[in-house]
């Protein structure tokens, strides 16, 4: 057709889009489910952590507060040297602070925290913000199963 | 009022007229900016718009916000010029009512019958100009200020188009009157084959479509919102209203819109008259008539409202003195010509 | 390109050259880098060359990977600029700022925070590449949109009284990067046209990206990566509690 | 603003002053002049730069940026952070394409590191940038109408920028902050099906290029607002340290991915740097609306070559760069961003400077705003395209 002049195309164009279904989700009645790899809210696997303070140490945004006690568990094998493990007191994130980076989650050599897609926490008060560690069990729920990767990439599928 | 065969007195009609009025205008703009603003916008910018408040389609949008807006606090700046700025939206919203005392919505319902019907029209709709500088002059805000003076200048140089689009209409139609253009059209005929009537459209489309341009300058939309532009004056002369106040400025807005729609309907659909239909059952339809021609005409406006970019200060005043005063001009000889050759 | 590894051997011997006087190495001011020379950088210094920039002002000249730095002596710093302007078809600014080479103060002392994840700097004075006659140095960086080069032209300024030529005449785009570095850094750039803040509010007193400003935003709230693993109560202390884990 | 400045910048280039501004300033109606605080709350300034305008009339006679709201300190806060903390920083310099921010922070530390990513990640790399780049400039395609007035493009501008920023979460898990390179590679691979569904978004980019040019590029109420203003010839732009697609559109053919040094993958791929000779808004708009389209052609090319093997080279669990220099810089969409890396053997970088594009692209402002309409200083802010994050810092 004859390039209409820009005042007329224009027209067109919102013409065509009025005509055509909207793209926004109703947000409260429909929900818009993110990728798996999202990075929501971190879950904790309680009986992964030792208590080595790594994640402590890397956030930068120093939002993770941990507390723990030695205890002595019997030994492996009997008759060997009772076992002294550290046991968690108190993990707490708060996630007024922390701004998603997932250093902690990398960082933790156990594979004690894992990243869940989950984005509905949102609290009347702030210092609701603050997940203690009960709370962070609950969400290793939600953690997905790492996702097959792309044809041709080699590496084991991470966290 | 023949119609309903009672003889109620010249006072209560009167009353009664006016109440309908003062009801038509909000309810009109709530619905123009409900349907267009609310709606028509967001399905254009492929979204829903409002679709929560009062279930189907979130219709209680609107009504919400009025009163919301009326529980808001009503602030007043400090250094404002206290009286100037408390008139200034009723003035604003003055020329919207007053319009509509003449605009025919059937046979007998109108407001008045002036015999210069449509110089008054166009005389009333110029009023806003002083609410609008006196908002902007007296809210003591830099921002308003500009956006004031800037739409003095505008509304001032779109008078002029406005008035010639009118003027080729009331050459044709041979008459100030506003009953007397509707009847013009009603029994006129196109070539013969009167079941159309002749609405002005056809013969007048240079001096519809400079309505159309006069219009939307004349209510400050885009592509002719330099006076409340959002990228930079924050929101022009209403940037320091608050509460009920910037209620009557919104109601102003759409009223206005409401009424030049209805005008531009009147002036060139043909009004309230659909040929054939004669007497009472014009009364009855005539409204909704009205009403139909009104939303298809606001519906262009709209349109380009929300599709185009906005023109500059003084893009705005050459289009408006070297194109369509011209065009005004020209559309008026022709007119005559034609007039006097048929 | 490998590292410069000949940069420790001429690092120590650096700090004792006179930046004013004619260094030592001024006649090895051609490119002394281990690696390949690089031919651009060769044209690049024949052309300071022949623009005029003189055997004695140029310190020490150095490649590091595919960017060349030239250290000029603290007078010929508009001059060198003119030259890498005009001579290498220079026109584009790309930025200049200031570098404190002071060693960073101790960290994780009683008033800051105790945080000792913070990387452990080297705590003796150590320059970079071509070296650096004091504490403070101004750098810049030109490119030409022709030429497709650009260089990174140092100088060294004294502990005392910082201060060096501006480069807004050759440059309008200077301006706000010199009030930048006067702002971070207190040197003074003359014939600068209005030396103010850029960044800072206009009562900020002090110099925030020297070395020995405390960064205070930390001071304030205990480091949570503190606090340890206490042994059971009524438990003799197995490992030493007070050493924290080295991150 | 003090007068000497006007003169030194006049001594600059003569005839690059035959502006408007002085020509028609009235002197003779001495009416005060008005000062006007454009900002830092103002829906025009990208965030908060805020611009003192002395007006007189509608006409700027002097304005004078004043920035710093925003100012984080990041050159600081690197001296006291490790590698991995910093990535964390400086993807928040231009949140708009956060991820092109950590290319050439990560370049300079692998250089000094003497390491090199493997060539599936250096592809992978190179298609995230282009995402974000498309991903910026359709926020600027649909942007830039809003400044001048039409409130629909920006939302079609949101709606398909929507599709790209999903593919980056899939891939990196988070929209804006990505967080998702690592020194010596990257921190996963490529989920499942993640290059059909990038092939199926590019079309959709194409289609968004070609619905602006429509209801944009095309409009002439759009063309009358932008042709002409804020003209930038190329010296006195690249004087003033001007980069990327505003000094493209001064004619200048320059372009790092293909005049610099190699980085990424851009020496395989064939594509096309695009100026225009008019130097004004309009031609700002052109330059980056075509940038786009090449960008979703570079990521379709760099899909077809996408080679497999891993993501991640060798590299030490605690990363300790060896001491040594080194200034790295690359072709941001705002422009050119850089590193010039200090490192002394810790794990945290001495000193890092920080060159960042829309610093440079907006400190023209006072030559380029003298004699300018109100409006047009909107349409001239528009078009420079600049973040916030990225002028403070």
């Amino acid at each position: 057709m004859p390039k209409l002049p820009g005042l007329i195309g224009g027209l067109g164009v919102t013409l065509k889009t009025m005509l055509r279904p909207a793209v926004t989700v109703q947000y409260p009645h429909e929900k818009e489910d993110p990728a798996p790899r999202a990075r929501g809210v971190i879950a904790l696997k309680e009986e992964n952590c030792t208590v080595c303070m790594l994640c402590a140490r890397q956030c930068p945004d120093w939002c993770i507060y941990i507390e723990g006690h030695k205890e002595q568990r019997p030994p492996r094998r009997e008759g060997g040297r009772p076992r002294s493990v550290s046991v968690l007191d108190r993990f707490d994130i708060d996630y007024a602070l922390c701004m998603y980076c997932g250093i902690c989650v990398e960082v933790c050599p156990f594979d004690a925290l894992f990243w869940s897609p989950d984005y509905e926490y949102s609290e009347s008060r702030i210092s609701d913000l603050l997940h203690d560690k009960q709370r962070l069990g609950e969400w290793m729920a939600t953690v997905p199963e790492p996702e097959p990767l792309e044809a041709g990439a080699e590496s084991k599928g991470k966290k | 009022m023949e119609l309903l065969a009672l003889d109620i007195g010249w006072g209560t009609t009167l009353a009664i007229k006016t109440i309908v009025v003062l009801i038509i205008i909000p309810t009109g703009a709530l619905i123009l900016g409900y349907v267009f603003l609310l709606k028509m916008m967001s399905h254009m910018q492929s979204r829903l718009g409002p679709m929560d408040p009062g279930g189907f389609h979130g219709w209680y949008q609107l009504v919400g916000d009025g009163l919301k807006f009326i529980q808001k606090e009503d602030v007043m700046p400090a250094q404002a010029d206290r009286r100037v700025f408390a008139m200034a939206p009723a003035v604003v919203v003055l020329s919207t009512f007053l319009i509509f005392a003449v605009i025919p919505m059937g046979p007998d319902l109108v407001v008045k019958d002036l015999d210069v019907g449509v110089f008054y029209a166009l005389a009333v709709s110029s009023l806003s100009v002083i609410g609008v500088l006196m908002a902007g002059w007296a809210s003591a805000n830099k921002f308003a200020l500009l956006g004031a003076l800037r739409a003095a200048a505008q509304l001032i140089a779109y008078e002029l188009p406005l008035l010639l689009a009118v003027v080729g209409v009331v050459v044709q139609a041979g008459t100030l009157n506003l009953q007397g253009i509707v009847t013009a059209q009603q029994d006129g005929s196109i070539f013969g084959f009167s079941g159309l009537g002749e609405p002005f459209i056809l013969t007048q489309f240079i001096g519809f479509a400079l309505f159309l341009v006069a219009a939307q300058a004349e209510l400050t939309q885009t592509p002719f919102d330099m006076p409340v532009a959002e990228s930079e004056l924050v929101s022009g002369f209403m940037v320091e209203y608050t509460g009920f106040r910037f209620l009557f400025f919104f109601i102003g807005e759409f009223g206005t819109a409401f009424a030049f729609a209805a005008l531009a309907a009147t002036l060139f659909l043909g009004g309230w008259a659909i040929p054939g239909v004669e007497g009472d059952w014009a009364n009855i339809l005539g409204p909704f008539v009205l009403f139909a021609k009104l939303m298809a005409v606001a519906f262009l406006m709209f349109w380009v409202r929300f599709t185009y970019p906005r023109l500059r200060e003084d893009q705005l005043q050459s289009l408006a003195w070297k194109v369509l005063i011209p065009l005004g001009l020209l559309n008026l000889v022709l007119t005559g010509v034609f007039k006097v050759a048929f | 390109m490998a590292p410069d590894p000949q940069d420790d051997a001429t690092v120590t011997d650096e700090s004792t050259a006179v930046d004013d006087g004619a260094p030592a190495e001024a006649t090895e001011d051609a490119v002394d880098s281990a690696s390949a020379p690089n031919p651009v950088h060769e044209e690049m210094a024949a052309l300071l060359q022949a623009g005029g920039l003189g055997g004695d002002s140029v310190a020490r000249s150095e490649s590091v990977f595919d960017d060349y730095v030239v250290r000029v002596a603290n007078r010929a710093w508009r001059h060198a600029g003119e030259i890498a302007r005009d001579a290498l078809e220079c026109d584009y600014l790309s930025f200049i700022a200031g570098i404190d080479w002071a060693p960073a103060p101790k960290e994780g002392g009683e008033e800051a925070s105790g945080d000792t994840s913070q990387p452990a700097q080297p705590t003796e004075m150590t320059f970079g590449a071509a070296g650096s006659a004091g504490r403070f140095q101004v750098f810049a960086h030109v490119q030409s949109t022709r030429r497709h080069w650009g260089l990174t032209l140092k100088t060294d300024l004294d502990e005392s009284a910082p201060t060096v030529e501006s480069w807004v005449p050759l440059y309008p785009g200077a301006d706000w990067h010199e009030r930048e570095c006067w702002e971070m850094f207190g040197f003074v750039f003359e014939g600068h046209p209005s030396l103010r803040h850029l960044y800072l509010p206009a009562d900020f007193e002090g110099h925030p990206l020297r070395k020995d400003f405390p960064l205070l935003a930390r001071v304030v709230k205990p480091w949570p990566g503190l606090v340890d693993v206490e042994a059971m109560p009524g438990e003799p202390e197995a490992a030493a509690d007070t050493e924290t884990a080295q991150a | 603003m003090s007068t000497e400045r006007m003169v030194a910048t006049d001594q600059l280039a003569p005839e690059a002053l035959h502006h408007l501004a002085d020509a028609q300033i009235n002197v003779e109606l001495d009416t005060g002049d008005m000062i006007l605080n454009l900002g830092p709350q103002h829906p025009a300034t990208h965030g908060t730069l805020r611009l003192v305008v002395r007006l007189d009339g509608e006409r700027v006679v002097s304005a004078d940026p004043v920035i710093g709201y925003m100012h984080r300190g990041y050159e600081k806060l690197t001296e006291f952070r490790t590698y991995p903390q910093v990535t964390t920083l400086i993807n928040r310099i231009d949140w708009l394409s956060s991820f092109a921010n950590e290319v050439p922070f990560m370049d300079a530390a692998e250089k000094l590191m003497d390491i090199e990513a493997p060539p599936r990640a250096k592809y992978i790399r190179t298609i995230l940038t282009e995402l974000s780049r498309i991903a910026t400039f359709l926020l600027f395609l649909g942007e830039m109408g809003l400044q001048v007035g039409a409130l629909t493009p920006a939302f079609y501008g949101f709606r398909d920028r929507e599709h790209v920023l999903n593919l980056i979460e899939a891939v990196t898990g988070g929209r804006f902050h990505p967080n998702f390179n690592r020194i010596g590679g990257l921190k996963d691979d490529l989920p499942w099906g993640w290059v059909a569904e990038c092939r199926s978004v590019m079309d959709i980019v194409f289609e968004a290029c070609d619905t602006f040019e429509k209801l944009v590029a095309g409009n002439e109420i759009f063309e009358a607002r932008t042709r002409g203003i804020g003209i930038i010839p190329a010296d006195v732009g690249s004087s003033y340290g001007m980069s990327g697609a505003n000094l493209r559109a001064s004619g200048v053919d320059w372009d790092l991915r293909r005049d610099g040094p190699p980085y990424l993958v851009y020496p395989e791929l064939d594509f096309e740097v695009h100026t225009h000779p008019d130097a004004d808004s309009f031609a700002r708009y052109i330059v980056r609306l075509e940038e786009t389209r090449e960008s979703a052609r570079m990521v379709l090319q760099c899909l077809d070559a996408l080679p497999s093997g891993p993501v991640m080279a060798k590299v030490p669990r605690i990363i300790k760069v060896p001491e040594g220099e080194v200034w790295v810089e690359t072709e941001n969409p705002l422009g050119q961003m850089g590193y010039y890396v200090i490192s002394k053997g810790a794990t945290g970088p001495f000193r890092v400077k920080i060159r960042s594009a829309s610093f440079s692209n907006v400190s023209i402002l006072p030559w380029l705003l003298r004699g300018v309409f109100v409006p047009d200083v909107i349409t001239i802010l528009g078009s420079l395209y600049f973040i916030l994050g990225d002028i403070d810092r």
